[in-house]
């Protein structure tokens, strides 16, 4: 069944077409990747299904409910976890409460302490700068906060795009492993990002867009081996 | 005379004078911090807010008196009535105030509110103004004080008045600060403060997050109005302009965005102040005299700056870079 | 010879220490790379060099002179250059605008020269500006010089940040992660412009990266950090293989 | 040069076209006001005829050209056959120092991103700077009697005003740097007040200022034998004044100082990286945004006769401020309007209004309890005004626009600085290079672009 | 006539000559703002003469009208206003100013276009010093209030040892630097001169000073807004001695701000009592009853300065065989007036323009009563 679908989204900045119809859906347990040059539209496709920028035509469903005038706040509670493009961590908050700030909806208190714990288990690095500004962490390190902020929440589906931009090799790899792990327990991925190989292999299916339009729609398998694909976004 | 056994002599009472003083500056001075740590906005209305909330517990208390309950009640319950009603009234207004004349510019850029909001500070005082000289045919009214009496400790007197507007300044700060630092909605008003979208989502209510914001902020405001009448007894509709200038310098003295450098920055201005227009003549045999005393307090402000340019209690956000 | 040396530097954040006495050496005309996990200590390292912040001990010395304690914007002027790992363009301003920003140093008109219009004024921002084109239609970036810089998408506004670095006229230029944010392709060419650049430009290229592919492509030497130590220093094959180092930053897979 | 708006007919960004539409508004406008006598309404519409000539596409050159005849001609022409004539040259007297000085504090804030609550403190420098030496004020502290100075030396004093402002512009800035955002603003804030408070005391020990009670029989300017008396005298001055304030403004926002300033209101860290001073770069905006401030305060000393700290408080700094906000941050067209709109709503449009209605009152058309009478609405309907502005055009009126570059004459440029290098064109080579001199960059350039 | 929003624009727009038509004067006052009070009694006041005249002008032929006008306290606005006040030729004088530091400038304006000015409260010697035809004042100057009050407050009250408190004003620096050299002349000590920040409500740190300082007498050079609560605040702290302070302390407000502090308070004016005659009774009573609002001394003042104007455009019209008069002609009528007996003071001008007969009267104030009770009188030495 259809966890999120999009239907002939535009989007516009000012004049800027940015979005030209863009239409895709995952399903409840899938990892779907989305792949595309810079400037193709990735960033802005997710931003669309979380309401930080305006639909200006075509619909978003979420679960059966059609999100696509949602305000983000509603999005979000409904089970939408979003790692957002350059991290976007609170700078001035400490790591503790970046994270108690991503599970901001949640009401029982000793499950989201456990999620914390589950977090640090997943980045050892965040509990030792627990009480840090965020704002001063390395590059990396405010990468895995803005990871495990949005896991606080327990999302049913998580929107993640470049989580691995900054991270060195080592916690890349961490990175797609605590993704599956997560995908295996029941979690909902669709993931952007420009290491599109690894990501693919890791996706159940992918779709390529191009200049706000979606190209090509595949099993990941099938668009590992597809030649353009190769071509234009493999190394 | 010994310069400085004059001023010890005076010393004391010059405090208490100071602080009392200085406690009004430090609870209209939360109001601006608590709005600028959310919207990084000077409320430059704030300073109206806390007038109108002077009228309306003045109001309020004249209209007991001429329902001739007033005397039937005892005076802390009367004071708590015009409390309330001030809070929730300029609560409700700052709610307001958010919703025409600050939300519609949030994607604007960073002064533009500002203009509004000294667009929202003439109207309100006009308002104010128009509705008091109706009422009464003079917009400068002189209020019911309910705790005249003195306490005199030693040499120093000091307004039951005045016990009370630094009992309620410090409750206020420490409310303040509780609910700010260690609850959920405290925490989601410094990080709306910070980044509005990515705080949506996280699913907060941005818009309910700041006018929950306002409220609190404005209530606040208010209610160092209704205890600001109830000190000085006498307000007008411009009480707001010079009194929300000196708070909003002492919020920037402690550290703006700060509840507890807003509070510290309050007392020392109050002070500050206090002393320069009592002994400033004294110390300088007369060259310099009382009507120096922003001037003393602007230059302390100004030195204060250029050592801890975050102010008293603010933190060096050392930018990473 | 060396543009670059480093004895000695260390610097501390309240107790954490983000790098400990560290020496290092840049060879003129050479590629280097400096590589580590996260937090290691990359970043503030190009801190310290760019005069951002202040070393706690140790010395710096940029073409045998000292810089520590030098303004950056001195620094700069010395010619050295940085780009950001996380992108600082002047948002509002146009591409081209951004780019003659970075000129500042080299242009000299005075208040006097720009209110009387000299001649001088004139020759100097028709070729600032003819040479801002150029540098823009090196790096691709022509289709967008009227666009203000926070409307690029992000790998354009990297190559701009490239742009703005190289309008400086550097001598030594710091990448910090240049390939953040880019596709593997885009990664690949961005590996051929940063060696046309060191080629056509006589830079010295220093860069923080964490694309081991553009990394071990590139560089001729490599400084490993780990909590603000040099753990290992030497050619990309010796890094490649060294233990230390697979276990602190590369992991067992990206060896093979 | 204008970017071609939808909805409209070709021909209506004919240059041709618009030029002639233009001049028969005008004409048409100007012989209005030249015949009713006394009105606003259309004096006001040719003061808008220079907006619709600055929306237009006619060259820059003709605009300046043209917006000059009709401030130094036509206006006052036309204004000059009524008995309100002198009224709408103060008008426009006032409103031209304000502009200066909302151009001035756009420096400051709009392009160089420093808040700055005190400005009017330079404008009260330059004021007092005239104000002691052209009447007898100056007799009290100096010896001799050699005050007032003859009003020929006015022109003299222009300059000094400017520097002095200037220079205070810097003593201010150097201490203030190191504080940041609105820090800075409750500094400059502070400043402003320091001032005005100093000034409003400094009768004592020595008579400097004449405290609260001011410099009264403020000598006014000469020129040929003309002494300065009418309004009107005051706003050709201000004009010839304006014209240079543009000039230089207009010069300074398109050069390396100009951009200096933005980049350090964008980014301050990423500025200093660029090789921009940052004190250096701060302290020109305020001594230039000071300087304008103080050359005005001489002109309005002179023009007022007589001065006193009430011209100079808070509120005169915020006043401005909000134009300057109002008409577009970074805006130079932006700050003009901004200056005009709160000046024409403040000096002419809300007392007219609140006269008219205050005489329907009285004719018993309509009627106010006496605590709403109309003739005290006027802060009431600026506030409300205000509110109106800022929802409706949340950018200003004009918002700063950015310059746009040619592709095809940059890429002009590039070729004739590619050529410059080979040796074609041996003029001199200003874009020194920072340390050695060889002219490694060049090579980079000759070379093919890389692909996109 | 041209647009609707200028309604100054009828009239016969030619200067003088015939008869009938419309006559115009105007006031200039802050109407907003902190000042309002004080300027809307003295707008207040010339419109109840405005009214009260108008049937006389009637029966000469013309439509008596008034024009107030808000100059915010705000010199700029002044003379701004004063340049419409200037194109509008129907309007033969104006009633103005509260604040000299605006009227000053204004009437630079006045007196290019003949305009008489009738200030009812512009106290600074300079008002008149400037030795402008079209100025005129019917208060008194403050370096006459000023040392009356000195010698007042030495020579009747007793005081020795006097703290002088003022509101760096204009009007208040005037005012309480004229009564120090007074007083010091007549042999008091002035044991400590401070100013205050008109519009704070804080006064303790002067009064703190003033404690220290145990003087028999306070005077406050300033309004009432910040002497009321100076004098209540002053009370607080125990300190029982004589307060006085000038003509802006007269006011209702005065009475109610200071509460039952306000005793031992004496203030300077140039209004007799008005409540002392019938016809002063009944002229307050008018006054309330129309504008429901207690009279202010700035009503009076400002009902006298603007009959004062009228009586002399009246003058003129007769002089002049019932034709509309020109400026000048008012201009010189205004100042030949030399004994018009208004509701609170005589009225003749000198050749400056000050008020001749200005009288200084002493009044006590009594807790819940306003006006003070008339104690002395004293003419110019
Ligand atoms: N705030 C904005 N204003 C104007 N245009 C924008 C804005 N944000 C994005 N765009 C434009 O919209 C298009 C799509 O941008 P988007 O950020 O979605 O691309 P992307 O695929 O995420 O690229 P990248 O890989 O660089 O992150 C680009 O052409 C970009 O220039
Ligand atoms: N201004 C600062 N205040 C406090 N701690 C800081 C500051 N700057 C850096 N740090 C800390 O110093 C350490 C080194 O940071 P740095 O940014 O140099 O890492 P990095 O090697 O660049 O990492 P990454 O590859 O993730 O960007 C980190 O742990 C970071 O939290
Ligand atoms: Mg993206
Ligand atoms: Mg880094």
């Amino acid at each position: 069944m259809s966890l999120l679908t999009l239907e002939n989204v535009h989007v516009f900045y000012g004049g800027i077409h940015a979005l030209k119809g863009v239409s895709l859906s995952v399903d409840k347990g899938e990892i779907v990747t989305l792949i595309g040059a810079n400037g193709a539209g990735k960033t802005t496709t997710l931003r669309s299904v979380c309401a930080q920028v305006p639909v200006r035509e075509g619909r978003v469903f979420f679960d059966g409910r059609e999100i696509t005038r949602c305000p983000t706040h509603e999005v979000a509670a409904m089970g939408i976890g979003h790692v957002p493009e350059g991290r976007r961590i609170f700078a001035r908050l400490t790591v503790r409460e970046n994270l108690e700030i991503g599970a901001f909806a949640a009401r029982d208190k000793d499950r989201v302490r456990a999620r914390m714990e589950e977090v640090f288990g997943y980045f050892p690095r965040l509990k030792e700068r627990l009480n840090q500004k965020a704002g001063t962490l390395s590059g990396g390190e405010q990468q895995m906060l803005a990871i495990g902020r949005a896991l606080m929440s327990e999302p049913s589906l998580l929107l993640l795009d470049e989580p691995s931009m900054g991270l060195a090799p080592i916690v890349v790899e961490q990175i797609f492993e605590i993704l599956g792990e997560l995908n295996r327990r029941g979690m909902t991925l669709l993931l952007v990002e420009q290491n599109a190989f690894q990501a693919l292999q890791l996706a159940d299916r992918g779709y390529v867009i191009q200049n706000g339009e979606i190209l090509l729609a595949d099993a990941a398998q099938a668009l590992i081996n597809n030649e353009e694909v190769k071509e234009a976004y493999l190394a | 005379m010994c310069v400085l056994a004059q001023i010890l002599q005076n010393l004391p009472q010059v405090l208490v004078d100071g602080i009392t003083l200085g406690a009004v500056y430090a609870t209209v001075a939360l109001g601006y911090t608590m709005v600028y740590g959310i919207l990084e906005l000077i409320n430059f209305a704030h300073g109206e807010i806390f007038m109108t909330g002077a009228f309306i517990g003045t109001a309020v208390l004249m209209g007991l008196n001429a329902a001739g309950v007033l005397a039937a009640i005892p005076k802390g319950a009367a004071l708590l009535v015009a409390l309330a009603a001030a809070m929730v009234i300029t609560g409700l207004l700052g709610v307001g105030i958010e919703r025409v004349a600050y939300r519609p510019l949030r994607k604007a850029p960073r002064l533009i509110p500002l203009i509004s909001a000294i667009g929202v500070s003439f109207v309100l005082q006009d308002v104010v103004r128009f509705i008091a000289e109706w009422r009464t045919g003079n917009y400068i009214v002189t209020g019911i004080s309910l705790f005249d009496s003195e306490i005199s400790f030693g040499p120093v007197t000091v307004k039951t008045n005045a016990l009370i507007v630094l009992g309620a300044a410090i409750v206020m700060m420490a409310g303040l600060d509780l609910f700010v630092q260690r609850t959920k909605w405290g925490t989601a008003m410094r990080a709306v403060a910070q980044d509005k979208d990515t705080a949506a989502l996280m699913s907060i209510d941005v818009n309910k997050v700041i006018a929950l914001t306002f409220f609190v902020g404005s209530a606040l405001g208010g209610a160092t109005g209704v205890l600001f009448a109830q000190q000085y007894g006498t307000i007008d509709p411009y009480i707001g302009f010079i009194l929300g200038l000196k708070a909003f310098t002492a919020a920037v003295l402690g550290g703006i965005g700060n509840i507890r450098g807003a509070m510290f920055g309050g007392f020392v201005l109050g002070i500050l102040e206090m002393f320069a227009s009592a002994e400033l003549s004294v110390l300088t045999g007369g060259v310099l005299r009382a009507e120096y005393k922003d001037v003393f307090a602007f230059l302390i402000l100004i030195a204060v700056l250029l050592f801890k340019p975050e102010g008293l209690f603010g933190q060096v956000v050392k930018e990473k870079v | 010879m060396n543009v670059l040396e480093v004895r000695g530097v260390g610097k501390q954040f309240g107790g954490l220490v983000a790098l400990d006495k560290v020496d290092f050496d840049v060879r003129k005309g050479s590629i280097t790379a400096v590589i580590g996990p996260n937090g290691a200590g990359k970043t503030t390292f190009f801190n310290l060099v760019t005069g951002v912040y202040r070393p706690d001990c140790g010395e710096i010395l940029f073409d045998g002179r000292s810089v520590v304690g030098l303004r950056p914007d001195r620094v700069t002027a010395l010619g050295l250059a940085r780009t950001f790992q996380n992108i600082r363009l002047f948002a509002d301003l146009s591409v081209v605008d951004n780019v003659l920003i970075a000129m500042h140093r080299r242009l000299t008109s005075g208040i006097l020269d720009i209110l009387l219009n000299r001649r001088k004024t004139r020759i100097e921002e028709r070729r600032a500006l003819g040479e801002v084109y150029g540098l823009l239609e090196y790096l691709g970036l022509e289709p967008w010089i009227n666009e203000p810089a926070k409307n690029l998408p992000y790998g354009i506004q990297r190559r701009l940040e490239i742009a703005r670095a190289l309008a400086t006229r550097p001598k030594l230029l710091l990448l910090d992660e240049p390939a953040a944010g880019m596709s593997p392709r885009e990664t690949r060419e961005l590996t051929d412009l940063i060696r046309r650049l060191r080629d056509d430009f006589d830079l010295t290229v220093l860069l923080i990266e964490h694309d081991m592919k553009l990394v071990m492509n590139i560089s001729e030497r490599i400084m490993v950090l780990d909590y603000g130590r040099a753990i290992a220093e030497g050619t990309p094959e010796e890094i490649r293989s060294h233990p230390k180092v697979i276990e602190a930053y590369l992991g067992h897979s990206a060896v093979s | 040069m204008k970017a071609i708006k939808r909805g409209f007919p070709r021909a209506w960004y004919n240059p041709w076209i618009q030029a002639l539409l233009l001049a028969a508004y005008t004409a048409g406008v100007s012989a209005a006001l030249a015949f009713s006598g006394q009105s606003v309404i259309w004096f006001l519409l040719l003061v808008a005829s220079l907006l619709f000539l600055y929306h237009s596409s006619l060259p820059r050159k003709v605009q300046w050209i043209w917006a000059a005849v009709v401030l130094g001609a036509i206006l006052p022409l036309a204004a000059s056959t009524g008995p309100a004539y002198e009224s709408y040259m103060e008008v426009a007297t006032q409103m031209g120092i304000y502009i200066a000085m909302a151009v001035g504090l756009n420096i400051v804030v709009g392009f160089a991103g420093l808040l700055d609550l005190g400005f009017v403190a330079f404008f009260s420098l330059g004021a007092y700077t005239y104000a002691i030496f052209f009447s007898d004020q100056a007799n009290q502290f100096l010896s001799g009697h050699h005050f007032p100075l003859p009003g020929g030396l006015f022109w003299l004093f222009l300059p000094l005003g400017m520097f002095i402002a200037g220079l205070f512009g810097v003593l201010l800035g150097l201490p203030v740097l190191r504080v940041k955002g609105d820090y800075l603003a409750i500094v400059t804030l502070g400043f402003g007040e320091i001032i005005r408070i100093i000034f409003n005391n400094l009768d004592k020990p020595v008579n400097i200022t004449n405290g609260a009670i001011g410099i009264s029989s403020v000598r006014p300017p000469e020129l040929f034998g003309v002494t300065f008396t009418f309004p009107h005298h005051y706003y050709y001055l201000v004009l010839v004044l304006l014209a240079g304030v543009f000039y230089a403004v207009h010069r300074l926002e398109h050069s390396r100082i100009g951009r200096a300033w933005k980049a350090v209101r964008e980014d301050e860290i990423a500025a200093q990286a660029m090789g921009v001073p940052l004190v250096r770069t701060k302290l020109t905006a305020f001594a230039a945004g000071a300087s304008f401030s103080g050359l005005m305060g001489v002109v309005f000393a002179a023009k007022q006769a007589f001065i006193d700290p009430t011209s100079f408080t808070m509120l005169e700094s915020i006043t401005i401020l909000v134009m300057v906000i109002l008409g577009g941050m970074g805006s130079l067209p932006g700050a003009v309007v901004g200056a005009c709109l709160v000046t024409v709503l403040n000096l002419q449009l809300l007392p007219q209004l609140t006269n008219w209605l205050n005489q329907l009152a009285a004719q018993g058309m309509i009627s106010f309890p006496p605590a709403l009478s109309p003739s005290k609405m006027q802060r009431f309907l600026f506030g409300m005004l205000l509110i109106l502005f800022t929802v409706f055009r949340p950018k200003g009126v004009l918002p700063a626009r950015l310059r746009r570059h040619d592709p095809g004459h940059m890429a002009e440029l590039a070729r004739e600085y590619r050529q410059g290098i080979a040796g074609v064109h041996p003029s001199i080579s200003p874009l020194a290079e920072p340390g050695s001199s060889s002219s490694r960059a060049e090579k980079g350039m000759q070379k093919e672009g890389m692909s996109p | 006539g041209g647009g609707g929003a200028s309604p100054s624009s009828s009239g016969s727009g030619g200067g003088g000559g015939g008869s009938g038509g419309v006559i115009k004067i105007a006031t200039q006052s802050p109407l907003s703002g902190g000042n309002a009070t004080l300027g809307e009694a003295i707008k207040l006041g010339a419109q109840l003469a405005v009214e009260d005249r108008a049937e006389d002008f009637k029966k000469l032929g013309f439509t008596l009208q008034l024009v107030p006008y808000d100059d915010q306290a705000d010199p700029k606005k002044g003379v701004a206003n004063a340049q419409m006040i200037a194109a509008d030729q129907d309007i033969l004088g104006v009633v103005g100013h509260l604040n000299s530091g605006v009227a000053i400038p204004s009437s630079e304006v006045y007196e290019k276009y003949s305009i008489p000015m009738v200030s009812p409260s512009n106290t600074a010697t300079q008002v008149t010093d400037r030795g402008l035809k079209t100025v005129n004042r019917i208060c008194a100057r403050d370096d006459f209030q000023g040392p009356a009050g000195a010698k007042f407050a030495v020579q009747q009250l007793g005081a020795k040892k006097i703290f002088v408190i003022q509101d760096k004003t204009a009007y208040g620096q005037g005012l309480a630097d004229a009564f120090k050299d007074a007083a010091q002349k007549l042999g008091a000590e002035i044991v400590g001169y401070e100013g205050i920040t008109v519009g704070e409500k804080d006064f303790n740190g002067v009064l703190n000073q003033a404690k220290a300082k145990n003087p028999d007498l306070i005077y406050f050079g300033g309004t009432y807004a910040e002497g009321g609560l100076i004098v209540k605040q002053a009370r607080d702290k125990g300190l029982n001695m004589k307060f006085m302070g000038g003509d802006a302390l007269d006011s209702s407000s005065m009475v109610e701000i200071a509460g039952p502090a306000i005793a031992d308070t004496y203030y300077t004016s140039i209004a007799a009592d008005v409540t002392k005659t019938d016809e002063g009774k009944k002229w307050a009573q008018r006054y309330e009853q129309k504008f429901g609002k207690k009279v202010e001394s700035y009503s009076s003042y400002g009902y006298d300065s603007a009959m004062v104007l009228l009586k002399a455009i009246e003058n003129a019209i007769q002089a002049d065989g019932g034709k509309k008069p020109t400026r000048e002609q008012v201009r010189d009528a205004v100042r030949a007036i030399q004994d018009y007996q208004g509701i609170v003071t005589k009225v003749g001008f000198d050749n400056k323009g000050d008020n001749k007969y200005a009288k200084v009267y002493v009044y006590q104030f009594e807790p819940g009563q306003y006006p003070g009770q008339q104690i002395a009188e004293l003419a110019k030495d």
